[in-house]
């Protein structure tokens, strides 16, 4: 139990990136050459104002150990205001989530612009940690082919 | 559709870019393995023409139509393979791209892992293309018109080029005249040329150009629709002079009661002006305008018996009654060319401007050294405090003392992270020399001194201006002052020679500090009308820093000049023939591509509650009354003209009625179960 | 206490009217103390109504129930109005409906009765079990008089009383075009001390909690079908593509069922309780509900159901949302 | 051979010995009766009225996977019910157990269906005679039951106030019996007959009860009767009335697939009270409202199985009257079908 399968445990996170800020940000990291863990997968979107909060749930029960969300900085929407409904709606959620003991760690949120490559290194770093300590999600992920 | 996902894969190399991190072969054996995927290849460059023909190969012959391509970022190669996928007669939104370069090669070094992040991408890449659907690219009208957002040297040079070609240019430009910065200036460095003598032409012919309307004294106020079609609303501000009327004679100034009493923002309050003015005598409109703030009679009601312009003018022009003006109209593109502010120097409090008279900004002192300036060209110790006091007791002015020695700081303000700026201002090195060079040259036997972190003589002949400076007898001193303090009626600039380690206390008489280039403070306004975005720096931001400078992330909106980033005139000039030329391809073919991945309401499901009209930013959808199976329903339904493809909607609709194309729950929720498995 | 003879007097008077359908109101039940929704559509009809402490039902939920069947060509849809009677809280249902457009304040007549609280039918049940005969329910002077198989009984109204009526804001509906008895003050609010004591422990604990209760789930869709604000004709959680949750029923598809249910409610839930009244595998659904209502006020600053003009919760922002979570 | 009679004493000690097989007995979870697999004596909850939920879903899971299928593997993967192991239903009531038997017609009717009869062969079932009716919604005795009835059953266990008295019905309770040998002891010799006496005391405490003589043929009369939109108006078109039933055996079949093409098929309940159970891909639904709903509902309990079957296939075990959200009451709508 515990401390030995956790430093073992890989995180499997996976992110939503809007197109515009987070998602450049995260090209920008990479044509930088900043190195950071190769725990997060990205899925990207126009505008974190098109990711809806059941896609954190969908992801923690398809097999993610954490989500994160990350959009342009308040102000900066490509869009004026995607970030602002995301950033509403994802607290809620959030802190729901918590309330059925997924823990916060899990369930991650950041504003990246397309010039902060080392902020990605940043952000992926302390999410990557932070589900590390608390280990695989198993809570309500979907148990594939049951029997 | 196109019947069953029939997919390729294409994994690239991108030479050792990627292949030196992820095992490309590994990845292309377990692409094979992928539900629906019926080739996969690797290939060294997929982007050169080899490696798309592999893939046009392969439509064409194995009949593929989904291709996912796994190399760099979409963001770099999306158009590029999905005209590939055009030409091969595949609709180009069958592509899905898989990014193991920028995410994932460049960002791991361990390879194993790596390559197990690439498989991962790829298959998320793979769920997502077997339920891509066809798009239709559709295409808008486009106004052939422009509007131009400032009239500085860029937004002048943009208007020119672009009326000329035969389009209509509107130019709004915020203060009375057009000129901007460069209209401040003396001379330009390094080949010294006059400044005026070769804008002023320029200002006249915007603005007489027939096929330019230029709107001073004005300011953009709306603006909505898109590339082809924005719709702009202006309020031309009144000026209190009848534009028709008033020859600009000037009457009206001299004879204001505050003539001489208000600080010139032309010449960056060294010089003073009244509240009816012309800000310097070249200004274009050459018409007069009244400051409502300072005007005795516009603000408190009362100039004495009655206003004195008005009696002045034998034009009649004067009329307080004028209000401000709106004007409507249609235009294709915009370019925005609002250029920059000089850097506060108050917030570097250790210099002391603001505190000493005779520690200037640089602006000021060109103003200064300009030969149609306040002094007339002439150098001169400031009283800053007692000029008003001079004038009005009309006595004989006494001839004010030149300073015999005048000391330069370079980068005030510029490569400064203790003020937030980290950028080089790239004008302020070659912009010293200039004024040294001016001291030099109309104060025999000053003593010139410049102190300066590095000389960033990059540009064409500036090395060699640099280098005649120095032959001049300009002294350099490397080393960054700490503190300009009095002593007597000497200014003492305590600092510390790099190169000598020496710490030094070099008086002078005059210290003319060399500003940097900031983001203009009303940056904002244009931002929220625009949506434009800034970079760490606070300018407007590029599409691409590279290969779309004048471009926005916007269509149909161009940068021009030092809103985008420091720069001299004659890149600021390239930057606005770049954006005019640019501005002009839409307007020349007279018609563009629209967002194709936009939203779209099932109208079968759709409870008609307004959730996805509420927080559309572009007001592209709205309710309307259907018809469903004889009831009268409210349906959401998406104008595919506005919208820009954010999807707030489709996040917004509890019904799952509202979608956005490419970017389906349908499409990404496999793409997350994808990425799910370890 | 509402007078039955004005209520069936009024009601008469409404369903006569030629652009009333339908009035939707309570009758007896079927046994014990229960009572059950009625729909009159004619004044003959009237003399069934009642309105009792039983009267625990919502029957906003009905306004937008009833199927749409295709008209036949030629012939006109029935677009009258829908007349119902509400308590305070199923009025919020229909502010909350009107806020979301499910139908114009012309299209239903309301009859407002203000609400000194229902009966738990549960505790009624597990206190007097057995009941056959129809029995009555009161309340009179803070106790619920409970008339049955020729006894009358008297019990402390909290001992019987409704949880959500116990945490009540709103006891007089807050839209009404008649209503049928006089104001009735706030008497309650909620602490949300239960909710604040879950939120403290520990993250095992929690988790420990809720599977307990997702596990007993049958997915019978009983709270999704009787809420009022779950008035999609076509559950996005129904759905097969694309599946936000599969059909089986088991922990990992039954929590998804729950997030997604609730997140659904966020901002919208008007605390009626419902959901938890009808589960059959009593899970305390409102604990959920509770907590986004509870976010929604405190983070927010937002009441569902109280302001026909408000704009939707989730679809509005401000610029000044906390974001001390955003890395 | 004589009758049992087990000690409540030894309840415990009986509950351990069956726990070798897989055993089913009412716990509680919160305030909630429900059937699962105990591992400790000490859960098993036998002073209840009735489950929540019937015990069905033991020979019939809310949802099972029929087989699996991988990819890159021609050969399906069929599940095998055998590995379930012998299962002990303990302590369900008689009304649940004649359901299982009532079920079991259409099971092995035109198809066996394997999965079904196979858990049905391995599972024994000990009933618990009900002394005092569970619910004041009972009426068994209306609908061919009763509160001590032995159809279904394999074991009868019946408190007699210290201890259960065990009567063994088939082979597989004989069987049973047997491996409680040391736990059991003989019964006295009245306690049989006692046992009766306390049924028929037990019938009379039933309260709620309908003439089912001639609904089954007279409902399909009533096809377009306006009872059927009156009796449905209030209804949700939740699926508590049939997911609580003991009878209810629709089911629907999903496959379920990983995005890389592996899968399982499942079974699961469904209910003929939710719209998408009739509905076509067409999205025509023969059933569009929940008039029609209802309708089939109850044609199907009280017409189309009985002239299959010649069974009612509803065992009056009140549960869909008593957790009815909106009190739609099945012995109020057969009185109408009388009355119409």
């Amino acid at each position: 139990m515990g401390d030995n399968t956790k430093t073992d445990f890989e995180p499997n996170i996976v992110a939503f990136l809007c197109n515009w800020c987070s998602y450049a940000g995260a090209d920008l990291a990479g044509t930088s050459r900043i190195h950071y863990p190769p725990n997060v997968r990205v899925i990207r979107v126009m505008c974190s104002g098109r990711v809806n909060p059941l896609f954190v749930m969908n992801a923690l029960q398809q097999g993610a150990d954490g989500v994160l969300i990350s959009g342009c900085h308040p102000g900066d929407c490509h869009y004026m205001q995607g970030n602002y409904y995301a950033r509403r709606r994802f607290n809620l959620m959030r802190n729901f989530l918590e309330y059925l003991g997924v823990e916060p760690e899990r369930v991650r949120m950041s504003w990246v612009s397309a010039s902060e490559g080392a902020k990605w290194k940043e952000v992926i770093e302390e999410v990557t940690e932070g589900v590390r300590t608390v280990g695989p999600m198993d809570k309500f992920k979907r148990r594939q082919l049951n029997w | 559709m196109n019947g069953k996902p029939k997919i390729g894969v294409y994994v690239c190399h991108c030479g050792t870019n990627i292949a030196g991190t992820v095992d490309v072969e590994d990845v292309v054996r377990f692409a094979q393995t992928l539900p629906d995927v019926v080739v996969a290849r690797n290939y060294s460059y997929m982007c050169s023409d080899p490696g798309q023909a592999l893939i046009t190969d392969d439509i064409e012959k194995i009949g593929l139509n989904r291709v996912v391509v796994a190399s760099c970022s979409p963001r770099m190669h999306e158009p590029t393979f999905r005209k590939t996928l055009n030409g091969a007669q595949l609709n180009p939104y069958f592509l899905e791209m898989a990014n193991i370069r920028e995410q994932c090669s460049w960002v791991h070094e361990d390879s194993v892992a790596a390559t197990e992040k690439a498989k991962r991408i790829i298959e998320a890449a793979v769920a997502k293309a077997r339920r891509l659907e066809a798009l239709d690219q559709k295409e808008v009208d486009v106004e052939p018109s422009c509007l131009i957002i400032g009239a500085g040297i860029a937004g002048i040079q943009a208007a020119l080029d672009i009326a000329d070609a035969g389009f209509k240019v509107y130019v709004v430009e915020k203060s009375p005249t057009v000129g901007g910065h460069m209209a401040q200036l003396d001379k330009t460095f390094p080949t010294l040329d006059c400044s005026a003598c070769i804008l002023t032409p320029k200002m006249v012919d915007v603005a007489n150009h027939p096929n330019i309307e230029l709107m001073t004294y004005s300011q953009v106020e709306e603006i909505s629709g898109y590339i082809g079609n924005f719709d702009i609303k202006v309020r031309v501000k009144s000026r209190f002079v009848d534009m028709e009327k008033c020859t600009g004679c000037g009457d009206c100034a001299s004879s204001c009661r505050q003539a001489g009493r208000i600080s010139n923002e032309f010449d960056e309050g060294v010089g003073m002006r009244g509240a009816i003015y012309l800000p310097f005598p070249q200004a274009v409109p050459a018409k007069y305008t009244i400051d409502k703030e300072n005007c005795l009679f516009l603000a408190k009601g009362k100039c004495g018996e009655s206003p004195k312009c008005k009696d002045a003018c034998q034009a009649g022009a004067v009329n307080f009654d004028l209000e401000d003006k709106m004007v409507e109209f249609k235009v294709g593109t915009i370019i925005v060319a609002t250029g920059f502010d000089v850097f506060d120097a108050r917030l570097k409090p250790e210099y002391a401007y603001g505190v000493y008279d005779n520690v200037l900004t640089a602006l000021e002192f060109e103003r200064m050294v300009n030969a149609s300036g306040p002094t007339g060209g002439k150098i001169v110790m400031l009283e800053r405090g007692k000029k008003k006091k001079k004038k009005k007791e009309g006595a004989e002015e006494e001839q004010p003392r030149m300073p015999g020695s005048v000391t330069f700081i370079q980068c005030v303000g510029s490569r400064d992270k203790s003020v937030g700026n980290e950028y080089c201002s790239r004008v302020c090195c070659m912009y010293t020399a200039k004024l040294a060079h001016l001291v030099k040259e109309k104060v025999p036997g000053a003593d010139v001194t410049i102190f300066y972190m590095d000389v960033r003589a990059f540009g064409k002949g500036f090395e060699e201006f640099y280098d005649r400076v120095r032959r001049e007898g300009v002294r350099y001193i490397r080393g960054n002052p700490s503190e300009i303090y009095k002593k007597g009626d000497k200014l003492v600039v305590k600092a510390e020679d790099t190169l000598t380690s020496t710490p030094l206390e070099h008086e002078a008489d005059m210290v003319v500090l060399s500003v940097g280039l900031v983001p203009r403070s009303d940056n904002r306004e244009i931002i929220d009308l625009l949506k434009l975005s800034q970079s760490s720096d606070l300018f407007y931001l590029e599409a691409h820093p590279k290969l779309r400078p004048v471009d926005t992330a916007s269509d149909g909106i161009y940068l021009a000049g030092v809103c985008q980033g420091p720069k001299d005139i004659p890149d600021a000039v390239a930057q606005a023939k770049g954006a005019a030329s640019a501005a002009m391809i839409p307007m020349a073919s007279g018609k563009v591509k629209v967002e194709a991945q936009t939203s779209i309401v099932d109208e079968a499901t759709c409870r008609g509650c307004g959730f996805c009209v509420q927080v559309c930013p572009y007001t592209a959808i709205e309710l309307l009354e259907v018809n469903r199976m004889g009831w009268p329903v409210q349906v959401a339904r998406v104008n595919e003209a506005l919208c820009k493809g954010c999807g707030a909607c489709a996040a917004a609709c509890l019904s799952g009625s509202v979608q956005q194309r490419s970017f389906k729950d349908l499409q990404l929720l496999p793409q997350i179960q994808a990425l799910g498995v370890k | 206490m509402v007078d039955i003879n004005k209520l069936r007097e009024i009601a008469a008077e409404v369903i006569s009217r030629d652009d009333v359908r339908e009035l939707i109101g309570y009758r007896p039940g079927t046994y014990g103390f229960r009572a059950r929704p009625a729909f009159v559509t004619g004044p003959e009809e009237v003399d069934r109504l009642i309105f009792t402490p039983a009267c625990v039902n919502n029957l906003a939920t009905y306004i937008t129930l009833e199927e749409k069947l295709p008209v036949p060509r030629g012939q006109e849809p029935d677009t009258r109005k829908v007349a119902v009677m509400v308590k305070g809280c199923d009025s919020r249902a229909l502010v909350q409906q009107m806020e979301e457009k499910a139908y114009g304040r012309d299209q239903v007549v309301v009859l407002g009765i203000p609400c000194t609280g229902v009966v738990d039918m549960a505790r009624v049940e597990a206190r007097f079990p057995g009941v056959l005969e129809l029995g009555e329910i009161a309340l009179e002077g803070g106790k619920f008089v409970l008339s049955f198989d020729g006894k009358v009984e008297e019990v402390p109204k909290d001992e019987l009383l409704a949880d959500k009526c116990a945490r009540c804001r709103y006891p007089t509906p807050l839209v009404y075009d008649q209503l049928l008895d006089d104001e009735v003050a706030r008497f309650a609010d909620d602490d949300y001390s239960d909710i604040e004591a879950l939120e403290k422990r520990s993250m095992e604990d929690k988790w420990g909690y809720w599977e307990e209760k997702f596990s007993r789930c049958i997915r019978c869709y009983s709270c999704r079908n009787v809420c009022p604000m779950c008035y999609c004709e076509d559950c996005v959680l129904d759905r097969i593509n694309p599946t936000w949750m599969r059909r089986s029923v088991d922990i990992s598809e039954n929590t998804a069922f729950h997030i997604a249910r609730a997140y659904h409610l966020a901002g919208r839930c008007i605390q009626c309780g419902e959901c938890q009244r009808v589960c059959p595998a009593k899970i305390p659904l409102m604990e959920l509900n509770r907590k986004f209502y509870k976010d929604v006020g405190e983070l927010y600053d937002y009441e569902p159901g109280t302001n026909v003009e408000a704009a939707p919760l989730l679809a509005t922002f401000s610029v000044e949302d906390r974001e001390d979570f955003i890395l | 051979m004589a009758v049992k009679k087990l000690s409540k004493e030894k309840i415990g000690e009986a509950l351990k010995e069956l726990s070798k097989f897989r055993l089913i007995a009412p716990a509680r979870s919160d305030e909630v009766v429900i059937f699962k697999e105990i591992a400790d004596p000490e859960e098993a909850y036998l002073d209840y009225g009735n489950s929540t939920v019937p015990p069905k879903k033991v020979v019939f899971p809310q949802t099972e996977t029929l087989f699996r299928f991988m990819v890159g593997n021609p050969e399906l993967e069929e599940k095998n019910v055998e590995e379930e192991g012998t299962t002990v239903i303990f302590g369900l009531r008689p009304c649940d157990a004649r359901a299982m038997a009532i079920v079991e017609k259409l099971f092995s009717w035109d198809y066996d269906d394997p999965y079904f009869l196979k858990r049905r062969e391995l599972t024994t079932l000990v009933g618990m005679a009900c002394v005092e009716p569970p619910s004041v919604n009972c009426f068994c005795p209306s609908v061919g039951g009763g509160p001590f009835g032995k159809e279904g059953l394999d074991l009868l266990l019946t408190d007699m106030g210290d201890y259960y008295l065990v009567q063994s019905l088939t082979d597989k309770g004989k069987k049973l019996e047997e491996t409680l040998a040391s736990q059991l002891e003989d019964a006295a010799g009245g306690d049989e007959k006692k046992a009766e006496g306390m049924a028929a005391e037990a019938e009379g405490k039933i309260r709620r009860s309908i003439k089912t003589e001639g609904i089954p043929e007279k409902l399909p009369g009533l096809w377009e009767n306006d009872l059927w939109k009156k009796v449905s108006a209030a209804c949700l078109g939740c699926g508590i009335c049939t997911f609580l039933c003991p009878t209810c055996h629709c089911f629907d079949i999903q496959d379920e697939v990983e995005e890389l093409g592996d899968g399982r098929r499942c079974r699961m309940w469904d209910s003929c009270m939710f719209s998408e159970y009739s509905l076509h891909a067409s999205g025509h639904n023969p059933r569009p409202t929940r008039r029609e709903r209802t309708r089939n509902r109850i044609s199907h309990k009280y017409s189309y199985y009985p002239s299959r079957f010649d069974v009612i296939a509803c065992v009056g075990c009140g549960r869909c009257i008593n957790l009815c959200p909106v009190n739609i009451d099945i012995l109020d709508i057969l009185e109408q079908v009388v009355d119409a």
